[in-house]
């Protein structure tokens, strides 16, 4: 059995369902666009809701990938021919790649906060995404204000992009409520001193832990929760953040300086999953997120045989969604090739 | 603040100005709250740039005041509307610019409506027809006045006699521009920079020498909003916008207040009187109150207009300390002299805003 | 002055930098579960006092989290200390310890 | 010879002691109500005052209640406590026997062995006089002496002596027990190295003085022995008003004054001051304390809170730190009224904003026979409100539901809090409502407003608790019940219990149904659930150790229900319960015999109500 199975996108997805695929005794071959697996996970300090850190996860996928897994890094895919029963996949450095199934892991692109301009991302040097302060983290770097001062208060936005129609999002992106909880704590973990505040519309604690997390930044970090919606955000003369939102638990509106504020930024459908939804024909639901076979029952499976779907391109998922959901998607694929 | 920031958003929000052939709609409440204004803009056009601007003296309102205050039905708006296109096709012209900020907003939000249900512009048509008998056709290009002379505003600062800048410290002048609610709040793409960062008036000050400053309460409404004026219970509603924006602009001590809205010059201007007689407090340096001023003025101003032509000594605000610091002369005797030389009278000195 | 025959409209926003958070400090201090509120409004549905006024203690202890203490004084002398709220509050907010400490708050802070 | 230099610290010691004792006591009775000193004076050579010889003689001396709890315990306290009286009276007879005068100095017969040296005896002739005297007294010595050794035995191993934790002691409290330590071997010595000169001591003194004697030089060892003893003794009197040994005079005064009817109410009053300094920090109420046993706080039990008020520094968090279950109260060898203490405190510390209930306006409930107060705990266990107007129906006794649509709290968790006119307020318009209900009976499910109802509402009706209640009905024939085969465990609400003494009803009630199983704490001993109001400070995760703890106790024996007869412990207990947690109303609602005429007498009574209702609501009292 010398079946190939090509996985496109080395996410923690990607990498799972390559892994699985490989250690079931297919040929995996795993097309990376960027110069390194990983994906988005590679962004992330710590990971919810027991704050371990992210690169953990990471080695663990990496370590077993040595030697089972083919991976091709800067895999550009221009073309995706089907035949009657293989797959022809033409990079742009002229290589041709022929698979017996494909297992599409293309993932998601966080939220661009520009384009959420009354939160004036990119306008305010005090306005930052939670990209921006994981990156801060991992990096080591300490939470200043442009002014290079410590920040005295800090507001966290949660659903920028998501659950939002202006920005074109209706949907949850799911993660972004426990993950602003968990830098709330680290911020205040950091600095003792410093006052952290979510602003939230719900505040949506769906995984094992997460509720757990957000009682503990209460009561052991003493983070505070308004619940309201951020309306705009203006900047001081001082340069500190201006926010105005509703206090919806106290029915007025309510305004308060910050001196950094934090966005968390959405999933949306990355390029990749554009790209590659559209070569394979893959139909993509109103959220632009690739739309499976079945939602409940054949959520790896799509019309197409020989495709699979795994991880964010079919809509948000946490890393363990996504790892479960890779695995399962192998095991699929595993039913389609014997 | 990184300006950079704004541009990249700026260019987003580009929309296509005509370059020539206008027909011109004037505004309701305009010609008497700073009647120098509209004349301005005209003379400004034709004698300054040469265009063509046409309007004709049957164009009515667009009902915008009755439409907002849920007095006229929209049916009937876009009715109205439509027999300015009319006006607008029998005079041959295709570019209609609006010197009003609630017009524009609603001719925009008729042919909005009008691009995504054809059939309601079908009925219009009808409608007209039984009433008037005329036809017309949907502009090809719509503006707003300040739209135009933001397209040109830097031909006006070349031919321009002064800067707004502050002739003895050679610093450029701290302008606070307001826009109006109606111009791109309602449709971000058709306002000139978009909603959030309008760069419409922002560009004229960068381009005469002024430097824009932005303060937390930038977006506030002026307090106009027709049921807050319009019904006297409500006026102290309209008074507390203002008071909240002034607060807010106050620790940026700036010269002077630009805007391209009807009512925001008039009531950024007469509620500082207001405020001032309610609880004696005045804004800008020693008690002057922060002169406001449209668009048209401002530019009027650049190209040497006389102030009192402009209209000037219809501001409650005292004028005269932006024109020292601009340094454009002036004849104090002349102020309350009208047409042809006769007194017009001198008002009543209000007791806290100081007038000099 | 002058009388127009109105007057400027008062600001419905909290204005949370310029509110006072003395009490709001006070009490986390001497009773942490303060800050486990989730605003369910489980204590007021069921309090004796609530049955018959406003007494409102969730919306009473946001305020005083949002440092909007004006009207605390007076609210407070509402409850009757029956401890209801105390049984039926998910996150255990010590909501009794929480009555006595505002008391003691106002007296101590001289609100 | 009847004076020496050395006997000046005792004497002045001895002096000093009694004016301060005499300035404090004739202070506290001035400062007490008129009514109680009224109670002094009916008191006096009235039978109480024989009784309460009697009481101090077996508790202050014997320590009969110490011996129930634990021997080792009862001795060391005993041997002290009697051996020093006695070695006082024998001493005094013996002196006066000596001198042949009816009158000596104080210190004289203290110091006897000194003055007095001139009669040898045999070490075990007791059958002459001085013999007699001498073996008794150091007899007495011995019985002290066997104290001291456990007392020191206590340090190490306060385990044996039924203590579960060591009590913080004050630095003062070690000088003086340091000084009390010292006075009994000093006295020994003394004693001894006298007998061992001039062989004038008995069976201990003697034949220790002869040892002492073979190998030290006793003649000039004894002078400064006496000394030695005196300072001993003189220290101690000193430090013994400002020290917890404060408990050994103020105890029998104690004694007097209860017996006379005197106790501490609403007001922490002098008497109050009395029970405070009779508190001997014996430290047997931290080991029955639950929240020492299953909260981990160590630091708030009546022996650390009555130290405070002593002390004047009482902190808020410490006085409301209590479950006022009443355990240590039960327990407390002294019998001081510790929960009223508390409560009379925390009204004291407290500044709080006075309330206002003026948006209460009592209206004109139906006038009827029984009225049915469910209480703001039962409103949130809905199952025993059924089960009790179930019950009623079925009586069709003529009832009414005084708080059917939400309570208007009781007051009692207001005055647990200390504030008496917050409470006050309450209870006047829960008091007008029964008033205008006529009703000649007060039926309530909640132990804590029966406790206030019956102590603080003075209404002149009979005021019942439910499980009162169903018994008073069972006995009447009102109610017949059908036993059942299940088992059964009871758990003593506090209030209900120790709080109003209601052991026996509810455990009737049981066994005439189901087979009653028995707990390690029953009754006055039961354990608390854990949910009192009396607490505020405690926090939910405390709470559930001592629920746990007391659930872990009532299940030891799988019962198939847990019985309670309060909606808070009700609440308390089911959060964790594996076994099914009823409150007796439901138990016995389960039971109820159908019968016949119960559907009938439902709908009497409800038309009856009903057009009373209408008719009352128009015209007002």
């Amino acid at each position: 059995m010398n079946k190939k199975v090509v996985i496109i996108g080395g996410g923690i997805a990607g990498m799972e369902a390559s892994i699985t695929l490989a250690e079931l005794g297919y040929h995996a071959t795993l097309l990376e666009k960027s110069h390194s697996t990983g994906g988005h996970v590679q962004d992330w300090y710590q990971l919810f809701p027991n704050r371990r850190p992210a690169k953990e996860v990471l080695t663990f996928s990496e370590l077993r990938m040595e030697g089972k897994v083919k991976t091709i890094n800067d895999a550009d895919i221009i073309e995706i021919e089907k035949n009657i029963n293989d797959f022809r996949i033409l990079l742009r450095n002229g290589k041709l790649v022929v698979a017996d199934a494909i297992v599409v892991a293309t993932g998601f692109d966080l939220f661009d906060a520009h384009r959420k301009e009354e939160y004036g991302y990119g306008i305010y040097e005090n306005v930052i995404t939670s990209a921006d302060l994981e990156k801060r983290f991992s990096e080591g770097k300490k939470i200043l204000t442009h002014g290079g001062a410590v920040p005295k208060r800090i507001g966290i936005i949660h659903c920028v992009g998501s659950r939002d129609e202006k920005s074109g999002n209706n949907y949850c992106s799911k993660v972004c409520c426990v993950t602003g909880v968990k830098q709330a704590i680290e911020i205040r973990e950091m600095l003792p001193e410093t006052e952290v505040f979510c602003f939230y519309m719900d505040l949506r604690m769906f995984g094992r832990h997460f509720e757990e997390l957000y009682k503990e930044s209460q009561e052991k970090w003493g983070v505070n929760f308004i619940r309201g919606r951020l309306s705009e955000a203006n900047e001081n003369a001082d340069g500190s953040i201006l926010l105005k939102v509703e206090d919806t638990l106290a029915g007025k509106p309510l305004k308060m300086k910050v001196d950094l504020l934090i966005l968390l930024a959405g999933f949306v459908p990355s390029g990749g999953t554009k790209a590659i939804g559209k070569m394979l024909g893959l139909p993509f639901g109103d959220d632009g997120f690739i739309t499976p076979k079945d939602e409940h029952t054949s959520t790896n499976l799509t019309d197409i045989q020989g495709v699979f779907v795994t991880g964010s391109c079919t809509g948000p998922k946490s890393i363990q969604d996504s790892i479960a959901d890779a695995r399962a998607a192998a095991t699929q694929v595993a039913n389609y090739l014997k | 603040m990184k300006v950079e920031g704004k541009r990249l958003i700026w260019k987003d929000y580009q929309k296509e100005i005509a370059e020539d052939k206008f027909f011109y709609v004037r505004s309701c409440i305009r010609q008497t709250f700073f009647p120098g204004s509209e004349w301005a803009f005209l003379k400004i056009m034709k004698e300054v740039l040469g265009k063509d601007v046409y309007e004709n003296p049957a164009h009515t309102t667009c009902t915008g005041i009755g439409y907002h205050s849920d007095i006229v039905p929209f049916d009937t708006t876009m009715t109205v509307v439509a027999r300015q296109f009319a006006l607008m096709t029998e005079a041959g012209y295709q570019n209609l610019v609006p010197s009003c900020i609630t017009s524009f907003g609603l001719y925009t939000e008729v042919m909005e409506t009008w691009k995504h249900f054809p059939e309601e512009e079908k009925k219009v048509r009808e409608y007209l027809k039984k009433a008037t008998g005329r036809e017309f056709e949907v502009p090809k290009n719509l503006a707003h006045a300040s739209d135009i002379i933001y397209k040109f505003r830097k031909q006006i600062a070349a031919k321009g006699k002064y800067r707004l800048i502050n002739k003895t410290t050679g610093e450029p002048l701290k302008v606070v521009e307001h826009i109006g609610c109606h111009y791109a709040k309602m449709f971000p793409s058709k306002g000139v920079g978009g909603a959030e960062y309008p760069y419409v008036l922002t560009g004229m000050v960068e381009d005469w020498g002024g430097e824009v400053i932005d303060y937390p309460e930038r977006r506030h409404c002026c307090g106009f909003g027709f049921r807050q004026y319009l019904v006297k219970a409500n006026r102290g509603f309209s008074v507390a916008c203002s008071k909240k924006k002034f607060e807010s602009m106050a620790p940026y001590k700036p010269d002077m207040i630009i805007t391209n809205c009807p009512g925001c010059p008039m009531f950024l201007d007469r509620w500082q009187y207001v405020i001032s007689e309610m609880e004696g407090k005045t804004y800008g340096e020693d008690g002057h109150g922060i002169p406001v001023f449209t668009y048209e003025e401002v530019a009027g101003l650049i190209l040497g207009f006389d102030p009192w032509d402009l209209g000037l000594q219809l501001h409650q605000v005292p004028t005269e300390p932006l024109l020292n610091k601009i340094g454009i002369p002036y004849d104090p005797f002349k102020k309350y002299l009208g047409k042809n030389g006769e007194d017009i009278g001198i008002p009543i000195k209000p007791s806290m805003l100081n007038t000099q | 002055m002058i009388d127009f025959g109105y007057t400027i409209n008062t600001d419905r926003q909290i204005d949370y930098d310029a509110n006072d958070h003395r009490m709001s400090h006070f009490i986390l201090s001497r009773e942490p579960s303060y800050n486990l509120c989730i605003g369910c409004g489980s204590c007021t549905a069921t309090c004796s006092a609530g049955n018959f006024t406003d007494f409102n203690f969730r919306k009473l202890h946001l305020m005083i989290k949002r440092g909007e203490i004006s009207e605390v004084k007076t609210k407070i002398q509402k409850c009757m200390f029956c401890g209801k709220c105390l049984l039926v509050c998910p996150r255990g907010v010590n909501t009794r310890n929480l009555i006595l400490t505002i008391n003691c708050a106002i007296d101590e802070l001289k609100l | 010879m009847t004076f020496d230099l050395f006997v000046l610290p005792f004497f002045l010691g001895l002096i000093f002691l009694l004016v301060v004792l005499g300035i404090k006591y004739s202070r506290w009775i001035n400062a007490l109500p008129k009514a109680d000193i009224l109670k002094i004076r009916n008191g006096i050579f009235s039978r109480k005052f024989f009784l309460s010889i009697r009481e101090i003689f077996f508790e202050s001396l014997l320590h009969r209640k110490m011996f129930k709890q634990n021997a080792l315990s009862g001795w060391m306290h005993m041997s002290f406590a009697f051996g020093w009286f006695m070695l006082i009276v024998i001493g005094n007879i013996e002196s006066r026997v000596y001198s042949g005068r009816h009158v000596n100095p104080p210190y004289y017969p203290i110091f006897l062995k000194f003055f007095v040296h001139d009669r040898k005896v045999l070490p075990f002739e007791i059958y002459t006089v001085p013999g007699f005297f001498r073996f008794s007294m150091d007899l007495m010595l011995l019985l002290i002496l066997s104290g001291l050794v456990l007392a020191f035995i206590k340090r190490q191993h306060s385990k044996w002596f039924g203590y579960q934790r060591k009590t913080k002691q004050t630095e003062f409290d070690r000088f003086a027990l340091t000084a009390l330590w010292f006075i009994f071997p000093l006295r020994l010595l003394a004693e001894s190295f006298t007998a061992g000169y001039y062989l004038g001591g008995g069976f201990l003194t003697n034949s220790l003085g002869w040892v002492f004697s073979c190998f030290l030089p006793v003649e000039y060892l004894a002078y400064p022995a006496w000394w030695a003893y005196s300072i001993a003794l003189g220290a101690f009197f000193v430090t013994l008003p400002y020290s917890r040994y404060m408990h050994i005079p103020t105890e029998v005064l104690l004694i007097f004054l209860r017996n006379f009817g005197i106790k501490t109410e609403k007001n922490f009053n002098s008497f109050s001051e009395i029970e405070v300094n009779s508190c001997p920090r014996c430290g047997i109420c931290i080991d029955t304390c639950q929240l020492n046993t299953s909260a981990c706080i160590h630091d708030t039990q009546s022996i650390y809170f009555l130290r405070s008020v002593r002390q004047n520094e009482v902190k808020q968090d410490v006085a409301f730190d209590c479950l006022l279950c009443g355990r240590c109260q039960e327990i407390c060898p002294v019998g001081i009224n510790l929960n009223a203490i508390r409560i009379a405190k925390r009204k004291d510390i407290q500044t709080l904003t006075p309330n206002s209930y003026s948006y209460l306006t009592p209206n004109q409930p139906p006038i009827v026979d029984v009225v049915y107060f469910a209480g703001c705990m039962t409103h949130l266990t809905p199952s025993i409100k059924k089960a009790m107007t179930e019950i009623l129906d079925v009586t069709g006794v003529k009832y009414s539901f005084l708080d059917a649509d939400g309570t208007v709290c009781c007051g009692r968790p207001q005055m647990m809090a200390g504030k008496i006119d917050a409470a006050q307020q309450l209870m006047d318009y829960n008091k007008t409502l029964i008033q205008k209900s006529g009703a000649k009976t007060l039926v309530t499910s909640c132990p804590i407003c029966y406790k206030v109802f019956k102590e603080d509402y003075n209404l002149n009706i009979q005021v019942l608790h439910h499980t009162q209640y169903l018994w008073q009905l069972m006995n009447e024939n009102k109610i017949s019940l059908k036993p059942s085969e299940k088992t059964v465990v009871y758990h003593d609400p506090c209030e209900l219990g120790r709080g109003s003494g209601i052991y026996e009803e509810p455990r009737q009630i049981i066994k005439s149904i189901a087979g009653l199983m028995s707990t390690e704490h029953e009754k006055a001993d039961a354990l608390c659930c854990g949910g009192s109001l009396g607490n505020v400070q405690i926090n939910s995760k405390q709470r559930n150790a001592i629920q746990k703890d007391v659930l872990d106790e009532l299940q030891k024996f799988h019962p198939d229900t847990i019985v309670t007869a309060c909606p808070l412990c009700k609440k308390t207990l089911a959060k964790g319960s594996e076994a099914k947690v009823e409150d007796i109303a439901e138990f016995v609602c389960k039971a109820l015999q159908p019968t016949a005429n119960k559907k009938i007498r439902k709908e009497q009574f409800k038309s009856l109500t009903k057009a009373e209702l209408i008719g009352l609501a128009i015209e007002k009292l």
